[in-house]
C-alpha cells in the first residue's frame, strides 16, 4: 500500500517526494474540498432533469425531451441562458447585500458536503460535532432569506422573507428534537460515527417516528411542496426572491435544488445506514454506491410527494408544527430515553465486540420499534377522536339549522354562538 | 511574541472580523447593517472558540446567536420601524462615552493583561495541554450531581419564565 | 499556539467596543446589540481561561453554556419590552422613555 | 493536534464554497447585456406603482414565533450534550434530563394555552 499513491495516503506520498509537510497537507485538503464541493455541483445538473422527467410523468406529459439524448442537456441549456439573461438591480436595493444574498444561499448549502461521509474511508472533515454542524449551517440560511428580502427594498419581497423565516424558524424545532434521538442511541455526533453505529442495524427501525419527522422538517426547511408557499405565486408573489433576475435569481435555483438532494443524502446518512451495506469494508469504494442507492430512494419519494400533494395554507403550516410535530417529537424523545434506559437496564444491547451484528442488534431495535409503534398508535386514536368531535359538532350545527328552518322557513340564520 | 504560521494566521483574521464587525455594530446608523456587522462579529468569535478547541460551544454560537438572536433583533427593528426614523445616531455623552472606553481598554490592557497573563507575566501559562476534554466531559458534568446540574434545571426554568414573560408583555392585549 | 494574551485582548477591546455602543446609542435595539457584543467578551474569556489554564475542568465550557442561556433570555425580553415600550409611545429612543426618571 | 486538521479542511471548504456561486455571477457580468432604464429597474408590484415605505409595520406574531423558536432552540443545544453521554450516565442523570424535557414541554403548552402559537 505505501507504493501506490492514492488519495488516502495523498499526504505521506507528497512528503516523501520531499515536499514540505505543512505545503503536502494544505494540497491535499485543497484537493479533498474541490472534490467534495465539486460533486453536489456536478449532480443537481443531472438532478433537475430527473425532477422534471419524474413531474412530467406524473402528470402525464413527456418533461424536457430536446435538448441531447432525453432531454439530457436541458439544464446545461438552461445554465447558458440564465448567464446570457440581463441582471437587473432594482433602484432602491441596498446594492451591496443584495448582491451577497444569493452567495450566501449557495455557500451555504455547498458548506453542508463538507462533513458527509462517502465510505469507510472517505469524508471530508470528520468532525465530532457534525450533527450540530449540520444545524448551524442550516440556520445561515434564515440569513439568506432576511437578506435578501429586506434589500430587495419591494414589500412582496420582504413580506415573503417573513413567511419565510418563521417558516425556517418553526421547522427547526423538532428537526434538532429529531436530531437528537440518534445522537442518544449512538452516543455520537459525528456523521462519520453514526454511519458506523448503523452497520447492525439502521437508525429508521430503531427510530421510524424520528426519522419521518426529520425528513418532514426537511422538507419544510427546502420549502418543497407541500410546504412550498414561500413561492406562492397567489399570495406574495413569488417570494423573497422575487427582485432577482438573471444568474444571481439562478443561484437561488440551484440552491433549492442542491438543497433538496443534500437532506436526502443527510437523512440516507444518519437513518438509512449511509455508506453501510454488503462487502463495503472489503472494497470501500462500494459504500458510495450504497449511499448513492439510498439517496436516490430517498429522492425519488420526496419528487412523487412534491407531483401529487397540494401546498398547504399558512395558519396551517404553523399548525402543524407546533401542534402536531413539536409535540410529537418531544414524546418521542421522551419514549426514546426511557426505551433506552430500560433496554440498558435489562441488558439488551448487543455484547461488546457485537454491535456491527444484526442479530445482536434485535432486541433493542423490536423494543425500541414497539415504542414508536406506540407512540404513533396513541397519536393517531388522538386525531380520530379530534375529527370525530369535529364531524359531530358539524353535523350537530347542521341539524340545528335545518330544525330552525323547519320552525320557521322564512328565518335561516346561523345558531346562536356561530 | 506571535509566532507565524497557520493558526495564528486565522487567529487575526477572526479577530478582525470580531472587532471589526463590533466597530461596525456601534457606528453604523442603519440598523439592519448593524445586526449584519453582529453577525459578522459574532461569526469571528464562534471562530476564536475553533481555535481554542471547543468546537461544541463555536456551533452552539452559530446556532444560538446568529440563527436566532440576530433574527430576533431584526424582527424587533422591523416590528418598531427603527428603520423610518433615523435620527440623530448618538446621545449627547457619546464623546464622554468614547474616553471611557478606551480608557477601559487601556486600563485592562497595560494594567490587567500584559502583567499578568503577558509575555513574562506573573501567571503566564508556561506550557499548554494538548488534552482537552470533549463534549461528552460536558454532558456528563452538567447532570452530575456534584457538578451542575442545579444550574443544568435553572437555565431551563429561566428559559420557561422569560418565554412567558416576553409573551406577555409583547402581545397586543385584547 | 496563539499565546492567551492575545485572546484577552480581543476580548477586552470586544468589551470595550460593547460598552461604547451601549453608552452612546440612542436606539435601544443598538444598546441592546451593544450588550451581546459585552457577553460575548466575556464568552472568550471564560473559553481562554478554560483552555489555557484547566482544560479538564468543565467548568469553563458549562459556564458559557449557561451565558448563552442567560443572553437569549435577556434578549428576548429586553426585545419583547422595546416593542411594548414602541406600542405605548411611539419611540425606541432610549431617552424618551423617562417615566421612571426624576 | 488531528482536530483542528478536520476544522482546516471546513475552514478551506469555507473558502471555496464562496468562490463557486460569485464565479458565475462573475461570469454572467461579462456575458449579459446591461442596459439598465428606470422603468426596468423600478420596483416590481404587479404592475402597480409602489406607494409609501417599504419598511410596512409587522404582526408582533413574527416576533412571538421567533421568541418560542429561540427558547426551543437553546433548550435543544442544551441537550445535545446530554444526548451524547447518554450512554453512560446513572439514573439521576436521566431523570435530570427528563426533569429537563418537562420543563420545555411545560413552555410549549404554556405557549399553546396562551394562545401564542396561532396565526391570526
Amino acid at each position: 500500500m505505501a507504493d501506490v499513491c492514492s488519495i488516502n495516503n495523498l499526504t505521506r506520498c507528497l512528503i516523501e517526494g520531499g515536499m514540505n509537510p505543512g505545503l503536502a497537507n494544505f494540497i491535499s485538503i485543497l484537493l479533498g474540498v474541490v472534490a467534495t464541493a465539486t460533486l453536489p455541483l456536478v449532480t443537481v445538473i443531472f438532478l433537475i432533469w430527473v425532477e422534471r422527467k419524474i413531474a412530467a410523468r406524473v402528470q402525464d406529459r413527456l418533461g424536457p425531451n430536446r435538448v441531447g439524448p432525453w432531454g439530457l442537456l436541458q439544464s446545461v441549456a438552461d445554465a447558458l441562458k440564465l448567464l446570457t439573461k440581463e441582471d437587473i438591480t432594482p433602484l432602491g436595493a441596498d446594492k451591496f447585500i443584495y448582491n451577497l444574498a444569493p452567495i450566501i444561499a449557495f455557500a451555504s448549502i455547498v458548506l453542508l458536503w463538507a462533513v458527509v461521509p462517502f465510505t469507510p474511508l472517505h469524508v471530508g472533515a470528520n468532525l465530532a460535532i457534525g450533527a450540530l454542524y449540520f444545524m448551524a449551517v442550516g440556520s445561515i440560511a434564515t440569513i439568506k432569506v432576511m437578506v435578501a428580502g429586506w434589500s430587495s427594498n419591494n414589500k412582496y419581497a420582504l413580506l415573503g422573507a417573513f413567511r419565510t423565516i418563521a417558516q425556517l424558524l418553526s421547522y427547526e424545532v423538532p428537526l434538532v428534537l429529531a436530531l437528537i434521538v440518534p445522537v442518544m442511541i449512538a452516543g455520537t455526533m459525528s456523521l462519520q460515527e453514526l454511519t458506523f453505529a448503523q452497520q447492525g442495524m439502521w437508525f429508521v427501525f430503531m427510530a421510524p417516528v424520528a426519522a419521518l419527522i426529520f425528513f418532514i422538517a426537511n422538507l419544510a426547511e427546502v420549502g418543497r411542496a407541500p410546504f412550498d408557499l414561500l413561492e406562492a405565486e397567489s399570495e406574495i408573489i413569488a417570494g423573497y426572491n422575487i427582485e432577482y433576475s438573471g444568474f444571481k435569481f439562478g443561484m437561488f435555483m440551484a440552491a433549492e435544488f442542491m438543497h433538496a438532494f443534500t437532506i436526502c443524502v443527510l437523512t440516507a446518512v444518519i437513518f438509512l445506514g449511509g455508506w453501510s451495506g454488503p462487502f463495503v469494508h472489503e472494497l470501500p469504494v462500494l459504500g458510495f454506491v450504497w449511499l448513492g442507492l439510498k439517496t436516490a430512494v430517498v429522492y425519488i419519494f420526496m419528487l412523487v410527494l412534491r407531483a401529487t400533494v397540494p401546498r398547504v395554507r399558512i395558519d396551517q403550516l404553523m399548525a402543524f408544527n407546533w401542534k402536531f410535530l413539536v409535540p410529537i417529537s418531544i414524546v418521542n424523545l421522551l419514549v426514546t430515553a426511557f426505551l433506552l434506559y430500560v433496554v440498558r437496564a435489562l441488558g439488551l444491547t448487543p455484547a461488546p465486540g457485537q454491535e456491527y451484528n444484526f442479530v445482536a442488534n434485535l432486541p433493542q431495535t423490536i423494543v425500541l420499534f414497539v415504542g414508536n409503534l406506540v407512540v404513533v398508535g396513541v397519536v393517531v386514536t388522538m386525531i380520530r377522536n379530534w375529527a370525530r368531535r369535529q364531524r359531530l359538532g358539524e353535523e350537530a350545527r347542521s341539524l340545528a339549522l335545518v330544525a330552525v328552518e323547519d320552525e320557521n322557513p322564512a328565518a335561516i340564520t346561523l345558531p346562536a354562538g356561530h | 511574541m506571535l509566532e507565524f504560521n497557520v493558526q495564528t494566521l486565522a487567529f487575526l483574521l477572526f479577530s478582525l472580523f470580531v472587532l471589526g464587525g463590533a466597530a461596525g455594530v456601534v457606528t453604523t446608523r442603519n440598523l439592519i447593517h448593524a445586526t449584519l456587522y453582529l453577525i459578522l462579529s459574532l461569526f469571528g468569535v464562534a471562530g476564536l472558540f475553533v481555535l481554542m478547541s471547543a468546537p461544541f460551544l463555536a456551533v452552539v454560537q452559530v446556532v444560538v446567536y446568529i440563527g436566532a438572536i440576530a433574527i430576533l433583533i431584526v424582527f424587533a427593528v422591523m416590528l418598531t420601524r427603527s428603520m423610518t426614523r433615523l435620527r440623530d445616531l448618538y446621545n449627547h455623552q457619546w464623546a464622554a462615552s468614547a474616553v471611557v472606553a478606551v480608557l477601559l481598554f487601556v486600563l485592562l490592557a497595560v494594567g490587567v493583561i500584559l502583567p499578568v497573563w503577558g509575555v513574562n507575566g506573573a501567571q503566564t501559562p508556561t506550557e499548554v495541554s494538548d488534552v482537552v476534554a470533549d463534549t461528552v466531559e460536558l454532558g456528563k458534568a452538567l447532570v452530575d450531581r456534584n457538578q451542575y446540574v442545579l444550574p443544568f434545571e435553572l437555565a431551563s426554568l429561566l428559559l420557561t419564565a422569560a418565554m412567558i414573560g416576553a409573551i406577555v408583555v409583547a402581545r397586543d392585549d385584547e | 499556539m496563539v499565546p492567551l494574551w492575545a485572546y484577552l485582548l480581543v476580548a477586552a477591546g470586544l468589551f470595550c467596543i460593547g460598552a461604547y455602543g451601549v453608552l452612546s446609542r440612542r436606539n435601544a435595539v443598538a444598546v441592546l446589540m451593544g450588550v451581546e457584543l459585552m457577553l460575548n467578551a466575556v464568552n472568550i474569556n471564560l473559553v481562554a481561561f478554560w483552555r489555557y489554564l484547566s482544560p479538564l475542568n468543565m467548568g469553563g465550557q458549562a459556564f458559557v453554556a449557561f451565558v448563552f442561556v442567560v443572553a437569549a433570555a435577556e434578549a428576548a425580553v429586553g426585545l419583547a419590552i422595546i416593542i411594548s415600550v414602541y406600542r405605548s409611545r411611539r419611540s425606541v429612543i432610549v431617552e424618551d422613555v423617562d417615566i421612571m426618571k426624576w | 493536534m488531528a482536530v483542528l486538521n478536520e476544522w482546516a479542511f471546513v475552514g478551506v471548504f469555507f473558502a471555496i464554497a464562496w468562490v463557486f456561486p460569485v464565479l458565475p455571477i462573475v461570469g454572467a457580468r461579462i456575458f449579459a447585456p446591461h442596459k439598465p432604464n428606470p422603468l426596468k429597474q423600478s420596483t416590481y408590484e404587479c404592475g402597480v406603482e409602489t406607494v409609501g415605505d417599504t419598511w410596512v409595520q409587522f404582526k408582533v406574531q413574527y416576533y412571538i414565533y421567533g421568541l418560542v423558536f429561540l427558547v426551543f432552540d437553546v433548550e435543544v443545544v442544551l441537550l445535545f450534550p446530554w444526548a451524547l453521554a447518554y450512554n453512560q450516565l446513572d439514573f439521576f442523570a436521566f431523570a435530570a434530563g427528563l426533569l429537563f424535557i418537562f420543563l420545555l414541554a411545560d413552555a410549549l403548552i404554556y405557549a399553546w394555552r396562551k394562545g401564542a402559537l396561532e396565526w391570526v
